[in-house]
């Protein structure tokens, strides 16, 4: 029996013939611009990560610490709910940087007498500190240490992040919704095609009692086997572009994004694709039994 | 083993109600061989249709084989049909699939030994006539040879009950009396019959028990 | 009027070869009411199909009002039509529109002015008694309707020549004569008619030219 | 004749019911991610001319020049080709300039005994300048000038800039191929569906002799007013969603891409879209010529 339900899918797919064809392309365009997003997305999620580690915060100090006393203030800095990374930079490196800063005029910073900058902790923020509320929170305890004169860096840098990842979950939302509302576009259309296809069978294969499960089974069986390929494809498709793509990419995001890898979607990812294929396929088949 | 009682069957189209069954009463024992016949638009059709529960009466009861046809569910109808060979006044083949296929197709679908298989179809198609037509597409049939691949397709269950709405209605005489004879060998062999035809006067030749309806009543029962 | 010289058609279904017409030479001249029977499979659909340009023959000569038809494009092959009334064994009537747009559908497409169609539509459907059913569906028709139908469709551009394939295969004997009877009107007004029936006595009911195909040979042209 | 063929092609459409839906808005849909990706990248495009007036290139000058010596220095500055803003930086200014960067620090300058810095000349490039040979030519002319000390700024900035321009560029036909493909399959499905539908209507009008016109016409009729529906319904989806999203987006826009206004398309390119969506849906409808 199940011999039988499986060939007759096979044969029913093989007379829908250029409509078959047309059902798989479009799961696979679904799933491939799913899967492009996916990992355009996920690599814009590093590259935000990575923008997270490069913001500083300056913790200036009242006088350069001695040894021990820089050991405590590190440790009681780093304790602060919000710090990710500490790197302390002392009035000699402040004064190497400026220097740095004015490039062909460094000289100017000879003609001075001493070094007239102070000792600064330089600070990044974790994750944790990402909502405006957390990083206020978080710069109002620094200002309260008794070793610090001033903390300069504002909360604006978190703004800006949490209006991306706005930005971002926007565009995904847009992106998620058109996909999804063109999949189940899709997997309609392919249904009442394989429908009106088979409408006179139906009929009459129900006439001459045929029983219910000989009757949808093979469309049910033919959805899956056509999401199945269309995912298939999709993955295939995927593989390849980023194969040719990712080459002529890394070197194009390290340089606006700040990111040197440009990753592809991981081995759960790729089984997800592909069980949302077949599932798909299996969605248009069942759909056969809504639609009479 | 076929019984209706009251039956009544009204279609609307638009603001017209065609009364296609009025009140129609009758018991077929098993193993009779009865005709059913009438004009054009009598009813023969949707009579039938009731029996095999692809109509569902609008008032009166039906009862096929010990079950209260208008009551039962889908999969319930389907295994009714399995216990009867239908003959469709317009053959109904699957357009996509050859002769044998058609025929073979019904015993696959209930699961019949893949050995057995070649076999009963073509006995079946030799029984009408049809043996050297057996890989050509139901469109490559002229109507008289699709109306005996349908016939082949009823008897090839050996079914209990066999209903068959004009099956020698695009047959020559010859030709409709062969396949009479194919009829009658199956009733022969156990099988109880109902042969729907508009010619009244298959009712004379054959001598059988006669149903006449006229405008959806039944006018006669005799034989 | 129609002349056909050594007309051959041959179909091939996987190995096997079915000449459907083989030498088939005759000639029916303006006026004439011919009957073309034989048993079934014999090719009088076929015959009919090569007439009105749906089948190629594989080898022979047809002319039809003067045309050469398996040389006409598909625009000439239209035109060609639209001169001939043909009843389609198995009516055709396109299942998604009443009977009486079936019908209607005809004359709109050839530009009737629209004053005129309603009556022309309702004179055709009283011609074949089915005035009542104009506003049903195919499928809403019982066979013999639907072959009525087909037959005013057919009628209603009243042609020059009319081409019916077994008009009365599903109808009882009193209503087939009264189609007979329509289709001897539309003659008596001038059409040259055609009519193929497997119905071998029909032909000396009738009285008129006979032409027998068996096999797909004219084995008979008297009257 | 046409009021005929006009009331057949609707009441085809009428007749595919679900199916011409899909159709619409598989249309719709096309249509609407290909406008959506068009203002998105007009936008991107504004952004992207906003960022190149902000690239500064400095050319230090020798000496502090005199007012008929500055005049006749900034008139063939600007002659040089690729040149598109100037503005002169008096030594004074510089060292305003610097007191902003050294901020907290800016007290050390006052002990300097005289300002060491040079007066120098921004630059703004122009469009011209934006490949990297043109920007290298526009360098060397500058730096050739007798008054010219040093020009900082290289040709790097002109390389960030064709580079995103590639990127866009690339992103865009990605998204074209995609969109471009989808929407064939979609007229594809489209045909073969109504095709389908029509198949024994098709026979039947040609066996009792109806003209090829009253054939063939309402089905390329019938794909117009489906793709003019499907492009009608994008264009409204797009107003909706851009009145709904730019107030949103607008200061989201302006802190991240420095994009002060976020606009929709020009009525050209509106009528573009219908023009496509009718011819999308006409092309459908002839495809029907070549199914058969
Ligand atoms: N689905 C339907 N909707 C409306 N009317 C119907 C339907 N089916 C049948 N009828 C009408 O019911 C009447 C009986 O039809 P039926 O097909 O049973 O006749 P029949 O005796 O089989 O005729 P025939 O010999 O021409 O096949 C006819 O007038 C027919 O038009
Ligand atoms: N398209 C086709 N392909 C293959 N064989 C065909 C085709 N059309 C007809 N035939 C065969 O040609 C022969 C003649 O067919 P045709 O339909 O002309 O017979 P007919 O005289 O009209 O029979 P009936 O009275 O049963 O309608 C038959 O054996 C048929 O199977
Ligand atoms: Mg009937
Ligand atoms: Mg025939």
């Amino acid at each position: 029996m199940v011999g039988f339900l499986v060939s007759e899918a096979f044969r029913d797919l093989r007379r829908a013939g250029r409509v078959a064809l047309s059902a798989i392309l479009l799961i696979t365009l679904a799933l491939a611009a799913l899967g492009a997003f996916w990992i355009v997305t996920s690599n814009l999620g590093h590259a935000v990560a990575r923008w997270r580690d490069r913001v500083r915060i300056v913790v200036y100090l009242r006088h350069e610490p001695d040894a021990a006393a820089l050991a405590s203030l590190m440790a009681r800095v780093k304790a602060v709910p919000g710090v990710a990374g500490t790197t302390y930079v002392s009035r000699a490196d402040a004064l190497a940087s400026l220097k740095r800063v004015l490039g062909k005029d460094a000289s100017v910073v000879d003609q001075i007498g001493q070094n007239p900058l102070s000792a600064s902790i330089e600070l990044t923020p974790s994750a944790d500190a990402s909502t405006p509320e957390a990083a206020r929170e978080m710069l109002a305890r620094l200002g309260a240490m008794p070793e610090v004169e001033e903390v300069a860096g504002s909360a604006d840098w978190v703004e800006r992040l949490s209006e991306w990842q706005r930005l971002l979950g926007m565009i995904g939302l847009g992106v998620g919704g058109i996909l999804g509302l063109a999949a189940i576009l899709t997997v309609t259309t392919a249904t009442t095609l394989v429908l009106h296809a088979r409408r006179h069978e139906t009929e009459i294969m129900r006439l001459v009692g045929a029983p219910e499960i000989a009757v949808r089974m093979p469309l049910l069986l033919q959805g899956m086997i056509q999401g199945l390929l269309g995912a298939l494809l999709a993955v295939a498709v995927l593989t390849v572009a980023y194969r040719l793509a990712a080459p002529h990419l890394e070197p194009l995001m390290s340089l606006t994004l700040g990111l040197g890898e440009f990753s592809f979607l991981p081995p759960a990812g790729l089984a997800a694709l592909i069980g949302a294929g077949t599932l798909l396929g299996a969605l248009g088949g069942w759909l056969a039994r809504a639609g009479r | 083993m076929i019984e209706l009682q009251g039956v009544w069957k009204t279609f609307s189209v638009g603001p017209v109600r065609v009364h296609a069954l009025s009140d129609v009463s009758f018991r077929i024992s098993r193993g009779e061989f009865v005709i059913l016949t009438g004009t054009s638009g009598a009813g023969k059709t949707t009579l039938l249709r009731v029996l095999y529960g692809a109509e569902r009466p609008t008032e009166g009861e039906v009862e096929v084989l010990g079950r209260d046809v208008p009551s039962l569910g889908r999969s319930e109808v389907a295994a009714l049909r399995r216990s009867l060979g239908v003959v469709f006044q317009d053959a109904k083949l699957l357009p996509a699939r050859t002769v044998y296929d058609n025929i073979a197709f019904v015993l696959r679908a209930l699961g019949t030994p893949r050995s057995q298989i070649t076999a009963r179809v073509f006995d079946a198609l030799r029984k009408v006539g049809l043996s050297s037509r057996a890989q050509a597409y139901p469109a490559q049939l002229s109507q008289g040879e699709a109306q005996r691949a349908a016939l082949a397709r009823a008897i090839v269950r050996k079914p209990p009950i066999l209903l068959a709405d004009e099956p020698t209605g695009n047959l020559d005489e010859g030709m409709a009396t062969e396949i009479h004879d194919v009829i009658k060998d199956i009733w022969t062999s156990g099988t109880t019959v109902i042969l729907a035809t508009h010619q009244a006067g298959l009712a004379a030749v054959l001598k059988r028990r006669t149903l006449v309806l006229e405008r959806g009543r039944l006018i006669k029962d005799q034989g």
